[in-house]
C-alpha cells in the first residue's frame, strides 16, 4: 500500500456518504454495494465532481483533496480517467476525436495513432460511436479515459450497459488490460462475479459506509459482517440464538465448535460449495431437500432446516443427488464456518429483525406462494 | 404602396433577424443557467422568462414605453447620449421585440441543454477540457437541435409581433412600419386586398417555418433511436 | 370609470373560462393523436396547431374577421340562425380566443401525454380495460400536469390577448372591450393612471400563474424522482 | 403439448420476426435471445399490443389471431396477464386498486383479498406501488395479471429490474409460483440462468427465427446451431475444418470420433465442465493454461489451444489446479462433443468469419491488450 488514500465525508439530502481506504500503488480496488449503497457518488466525488464536505484525497502523492487545507482540485485538475456505466462517448466525434480528446494537440497523433493500436480499433478511427458494437464502445472509452495517461482509472459498473452474451467476453478483455497496467484503477460494481475476477482490493459499500475492505479473496471468504455477507452473496446465514461451552445453537439445531464462539457473533456463514450431504442423521444438522436446481457446471440443491430455514449445498454436475422430499444430514467442516458480527452500528433487534425476514418471512420454506 | 410595403418587409426582416441574433447572445448563458441551477431563484427566473408568452402585449407595451420613453431611465440615458428618447425608433423596436420573443429563445435552449448527456460533459472534464472547451464541443453539438428551434421560432415570433411595436414603435412607415402593423392599417382603411396579400405571405411564410422545425426534430430524434 | 374597468375585467374572466373550457374538450383528443400517431400527417398537423405563435395576430385576425364576417362562411351561418354576423359580438370572440390559445392548451398536452409510461397503458389493454377506461384512469391521472398547465396557461393566455381580439373584436365597452384592449385605450387617451392599475393586475396575476405552473412541475418532477 | 400455437410473421422497418412454436398446455416457456432478436416484440405480439403482418395465435383451444380467417382479438379480449420489464404498475393506484384493476367491480373485493393473502401483500393493501421495495412490486405485478384468471401468462425479463441482490431470491420465489400455477406462461429473458431455472421448455430466438425449440435440458445440452450455442453461453466451439475417417480436424488439432462426422457440422461444442485436466501431451487436445478464475464454487481454468484458440475448464473449488503458463492436454469425452451446425440460412463463409471472429480476432490469446 502506498500513501495515497480516499477519506471523505459527503452529505446529499437525506443521505450521508462516510468512506475512508488506503490505496495501493497499482492493481483493481473493487468497491462493491447494493444500488442507493452510494458507490457512484463515491466514484464522482473522486473524480471531483460532486464535491465533499470534508475529507482527503491523495493519488500518486499528490493532494486532490483536502479540506482542512482548503485544497479541492476541479475535475479537470486531477489526472483522472473515467469510464461510465454507458461509457458515454462524445457521439458527434469520430473515435480518433474521443480518444484524442484528453491529450494536447501537439501529442494527439501519436498518441491516438499508439492507442487505437493498442485497443485494436485502427480502422474505426473515423467512424462514430453509433456504428460501433458494445465491445468496440468499451475498448474506444478505455482508450479515451487512459490518453491523457492519468493518475489513477475510475470505472463505474463498465459491464453493466452491456448484453449478457458480451460480458464475459468483455470482462476477460479487461482482465487482460488491467494485468498489464500500471495505473492504480477503482472499480463500484453491483456484480460480484465481476469483482471476484477483477479485482485485487475490495471494499464492501452499504449505506454509504465501508463495512469491509481488504485483498479480494480475504473478503470473499470472511465478509465480518452480516451485511457484508448479504452484498457477498452469502445465502447459508445461521442466526445465532445462544452459545455454551464450545457450541452455538439456534431453532436450526445446534452445531459443536473447535473454540468458543465469540460473544458478538450474530450469525455462522458458510459457503453452499463447502457444505457436504450425508445420509439423515449422520450431519452436523438436519434437512430436508426441497428442489434441485441445474446451473451447468453446478447443481444446486434447495434444502430445508428442521425450522424451515432455507440452506443451500452445490455439487458438481457429475456427483449424485440426492432427491427432492428426502432427509439428509448437512456436513458443515468446522474450518468453513465463518462467524459473522452485526456490522457497523446494527442493534441486535434490528439483527434479528432482518434474521426473521431472511428466514422466516419472504423465502419461508417450503414455497410459500400457493395460487389456488 | 407596392414600394412601401417592400420597405415594410425589409424593416421587418433587419428587426427580426437582429433580434434574434441579440437574443441567441442573451439567451444561451440564461437557459444554461435555467436548466442546470438547482437554487430557489430558478423558479421566479423561469417565470419573468416566461411572462411575454402570457403578459397581454399591450401590458409588455405600456411598460417598455414608460422604460423607454423621454421619462424612463433608458429614455433618459439615451436623450442624453443620443439627444432622442427610444420610442417610435428602430432601436427601441428591438428592445421591445428582445423583450417579447425573449421565451421563445430561452425555452427551446433550455429544454435542450436539460436533454443533453450530463456524463458526456462530466467525461470532458475529467479529461482535462476547460468549461468553455467543453461548452464548444460537448454541450452546443449535442443541443444543435435546441438552437435551431430558438432560431427558427424566435425569428418567426420577431416577425409576428403587433401590440407591443404597435405602442413602442408607433407606426412610421420606412422606420417602424412592420408587417404585422401594415396589416392593420389596411384592415381599417378597409383595403382588404392589399391585407389579403401580406397575409398570405406571413401565413405561408410560418407554416414553413414551423414544418422545417418539426421536421427537423423528429428527423433528429428518429436518428437518435436508431443509433 | 372604475365600473367600466369592472364590467371589462368580468368580461375577460368569463371570456378566458369559457375559452380555456372548449379548448380542453378539443385540445385533448388532438393533443392525443399528435403524441401517439406515427403518420406523415403528423408534421402539417403540428405546424397548422402551432401557428398562432409565431403567426402575427393581426394575420390571424385579419383571416377570422373574413371567416367571421358576414361575407364569411361562419359569418353567413350565423346571419341565417341568428341574423347577425359574428364579429364584434361574444361569440365571435370565444371562436378567436380559441384559435389563438391553441396551442397553449395543446402543446403541454401533448408533452405530458407523450411523457407517460406506454407500459401502464399496455398493461391496462391487457387487463381488459376499453380505451375510454385506460385514458380516465390510467392517463389521465399521469398527465395530470399537463392539464393543469394547460388549463393555466390557456386561461392566462386568453386573458392577454390583443391584436386578435381587437379585429375581431373591436372595442366595445361590455360587448368586447377586454383588459388587454382597455390598456391600450387609456394609453391612447394618455391615461397613464388608468393604464397603470389595469397593467399592474394583469403583470402580478400572470407572474404569480407562471410561478405555479413552474413551480408545480419542478415539485412533481422531483417527487417522480424520489419516488 | 395442446392444440395451441405462436405461428406469426411481423415486420418493423428492417426487421422481420418470424416465430412458429407449439405451446404446452401448461408449464413455462423461457425464449431467450440477445437484445434485439426480437422477443419483447414476440410478446406484445402475442399480447395484441403490436399486431402482425400474417399467421395464427391459439390459446386455450381459442383463436386470439388467424389472419386467413380475419380474427384479430383486440388486447382487452385475449385473457392474457402480462409483466413487464419493470413491472409497469399504476403508481397513481394503491397496491388494491392496482391488483383489482383487471377484475369485474362486483368479484374485486373477493379476488383482490385471496390474491393478497397468496402473494403475502396483506397490510400493504393502501400503499403506493412507491412505496414498495422490488420484491413486493413483482408480487403485486403477478398478482394483477393473475386477478382476471388469464388463459396465458407473458412475462417481459422480469428479474431485469431488480438489484442483483434480490435477483437470487425472486427467483426462486418465480420458481414456486409457476410449481402451483395452471397458466400456461411464456418468459422472455436474456439471462441463461433465469431461463434454466424457471422454464420447462426454451425457445432460442436469433435475428427474429426460432433458432431452437425443445425442453429445458434438450436445448441447453444440445444446441443444434452455431448461433443457438453462442446465446446459451456455449464458449469452447472448434471450427471444423475438415473430416476424414472418424475423425475431425482443424487448426486446433483432431479429434478422433466414435462415429462419422456429419457433413453439416460447422463447429464441435463442449461445456467448460466436461473437459477434464490430464498431464501434457495425454489428452485429447495440447493447450497452454493461461490464467484462472475464482468463482466461487468453481475455478475456471483459461487455456489457449495450439493455434490460439481460447479454451475455458472449469473445476470444483476443492480439486488441485494448474499453474498458469504450464501446458496441459484436455480430455475431451467423446459423449459431451456437440455438432453444431449452421445455423437457419447461415452460409459457411459467414459461418467461417464467425470463427475468425471468435477465436482469431478479440479473444486472441494471450491476452492481446497491453498498454506500453
Amino acid at each position: 500500500m502506498s500513501d495515497d488514500r480516499i477519506d471523505i465525508t459527503l452529505r446529499r439530502r437525506a443521505f450521508e456518504l462516510n468512506v475512508a481506504i488506503a490505496l495501493p500503488a497499482r492493481g483493481v480496488v473493487a468497491l462493491l454495494g447494493p444500488s442507493g449503497s452510494g458507490k457512484s457518488t463515491l466514484l464522482r466525488a473522486v473524480a471531483g465532481i460532486e464535491s465533499a464536505a470534508t475529507g482527503r484525497i491523495r493519488v500518486a502523492d499528490r493532494d486532490w483533496l483536502d479540506t482542512r487545507s482548503g485544497i479541492d482540485l476541479a475535475p479537470q485538475k486531477r489526472r483522472v480517467g473515467m469510464v461510465f456505466q454507458d461509457y458515454a462517448l462524445f457521439e458527434h466525434m469520430t473515435v480518433a476525436a474521443n480518444v484524442g480528446f484528453g491529450v494536447p494537440r501537439r501529442r494527439r497523433a501519436q498518441v491516438v495513432a499508439r492507442l487505437t493500436e493498442t485497443f485494436r480499433l485502427q480502422g474505426l478511427a473515423d467512424r462514430r460511436p453509433s456504428q460501433l458494437s458494445g465491445g468496440q464502445r468499451q475498448r474506444v472509452a478505455l482508450a479515451r479515459a487512459l490518453a491523457p495517461d492519468p493518475d489513477m482509472l475510475l470505472l463505474d459498473e463498465p459491464l453493466s450497459a452491456v448484453d449478457v452474451h458480451l460480458r464475459e467476453r468483455l470482462r476477460v478483455e479487461l482482465q487482460g488490460l488491467f494485468q498489464t497496467l500500471d495505473t492504480p484503477t477503482l472499480l463500484v460494481s453491483h456484480d460480484l462475479e465481476e469483482a471476484r475476477q477483477l479485482a485485487d482490493y475490495v471494499g464492501v459499500l452499504v449505506d454509504g459506509r465501508i463495512q469491509r475492505y481488504g485483498t479480494t479473496r480475504e473478503v470473499f471468504d470472511h465478509p465480518g459482517t452480516v451485511a457484508a455477507a448479504q452484498v457477498l452473496g452469502w445465502r447459508n446465514l445461521l442466526p445465532v440464538r445462544g452459545w455454551s461451552n464450545r457450541a452455538v445453537t439456534g431453532s436450526w439445531g445446534r452445531i459443536r465448535l473447535l473454540h468458543d464462539a465469540s460473544l458478538h457473533t450474530a450469525m455462522l456463514g458458510i459457503r453452499p460449495e463447502k457444505v457436504s450431504i450425508l445420509p439423515a442423521g449422520e450431519g452436523d444438522l438436519d434437512a430436508t431437500v426441497v428442489r434441485i436446481a441445474d446451473k451447468g457446471a453446478i447443481h444446486e440443491v434447495h434444502c430445508c432446516l428442521v425450522d424451515g430455514t432455507p440452506f443451500y449445498v452445490q455439487r458438481l454436475w457429475s456427483d449424485p443427488l440426492p432427491r427432492p422430499g428426502s432427509p439428509v444430514g448437512l456436513g458443515l467442516p468446522l474450518q468453513h464456518l465463518v462467524p459473522l458480527v452485526d456490522g457497523d452500528g446494527m442493534v441486535p433487534t434490528q439483527l434479528h429483525r432482518l434474521g426473521r425476514t431472511l428466514f422466516g418471512g419472504v423465502q419461508s420454506c417450503p414455497s410459500a406462494v400457493a395460487v389456488s | 404602396m407596392a414600394v412601401d410595403a417592400w420597405h415594410t418587409a425589409v424593416l421587418t426582416v433587419q428587426l427580426a433577424a437582429v433580434t434574434v441574433l441579440l437574443l441567441l447572445l442573451v439567451g444561451t448563458p440564461l437557459a444554461w443557467w435555467l436548466a442546470t441551477t438547482r437554487r430557489r431563484w430558478k423558479v421566479p427566473v423561469e417565470a419573468v422568462t416566461a411572462l411575454p408568452l402570457v403578459l397581454p402585449p399591450t401590458v409588455l407595451g405600456f411598460y417598455l414605453l414608460l422604460f423607454l420613453g423621454p421619462k424612463g431611465p433608458a429614455g433618459e440615458l439615451s436623450i442624453r447620449w443620443f439627444g432622442s428618447p427610444l420610442t417610435f425608433t428602430f432601436s427601441g423596436l428591438v428592445i421591445a421585440s428582445c423583450v417579447y420573443s425573449l421565451p421563445f429563445v430561452v425555452q427551446p435552449l433550455q429544454a435542450a441543454f436539460e436533454g443533453i448527456d450530463k456524463r458526456a460533459v462530466e467525461a470532458a472534464w475529467s479529461l482535462g477540457a476547460s468549461r468553455v472547451r467543453t461548452f464548444v464541443q460537448v454541450i452546443v453539438p449535442q443541443a444543435r437541435r435546441g438552437f435551431v428551434t430558438a432560431l427558427v421560432l424566435g425569428f418567426a415570433h420577431t416577425l409576428g409581433e403587433f401590440g407591443v411595436v404597435l405602442m413602442v414603435g408607433g407606426n412610421i412607415p420606412g422606420e417602424t412600419q412592420v408587417l404585422s402593423i401594415a396589416i392593420y392599417e389596411r384592415v381599417e382603411m378597409l383595403d382588404y386586398a392589399g391585407a389579403h396579400g401580406l397575409s398570405l405571405a406571413l401565413l405561408l411564410f410560418s407554416f414553413l417555418v414551423l414544418s422545417l422545425v418539426y421536421l427537423t426534430n423528429r428527423r433528429w430524434s428518429m436518428g437518435a433511436h436508431g443509433g
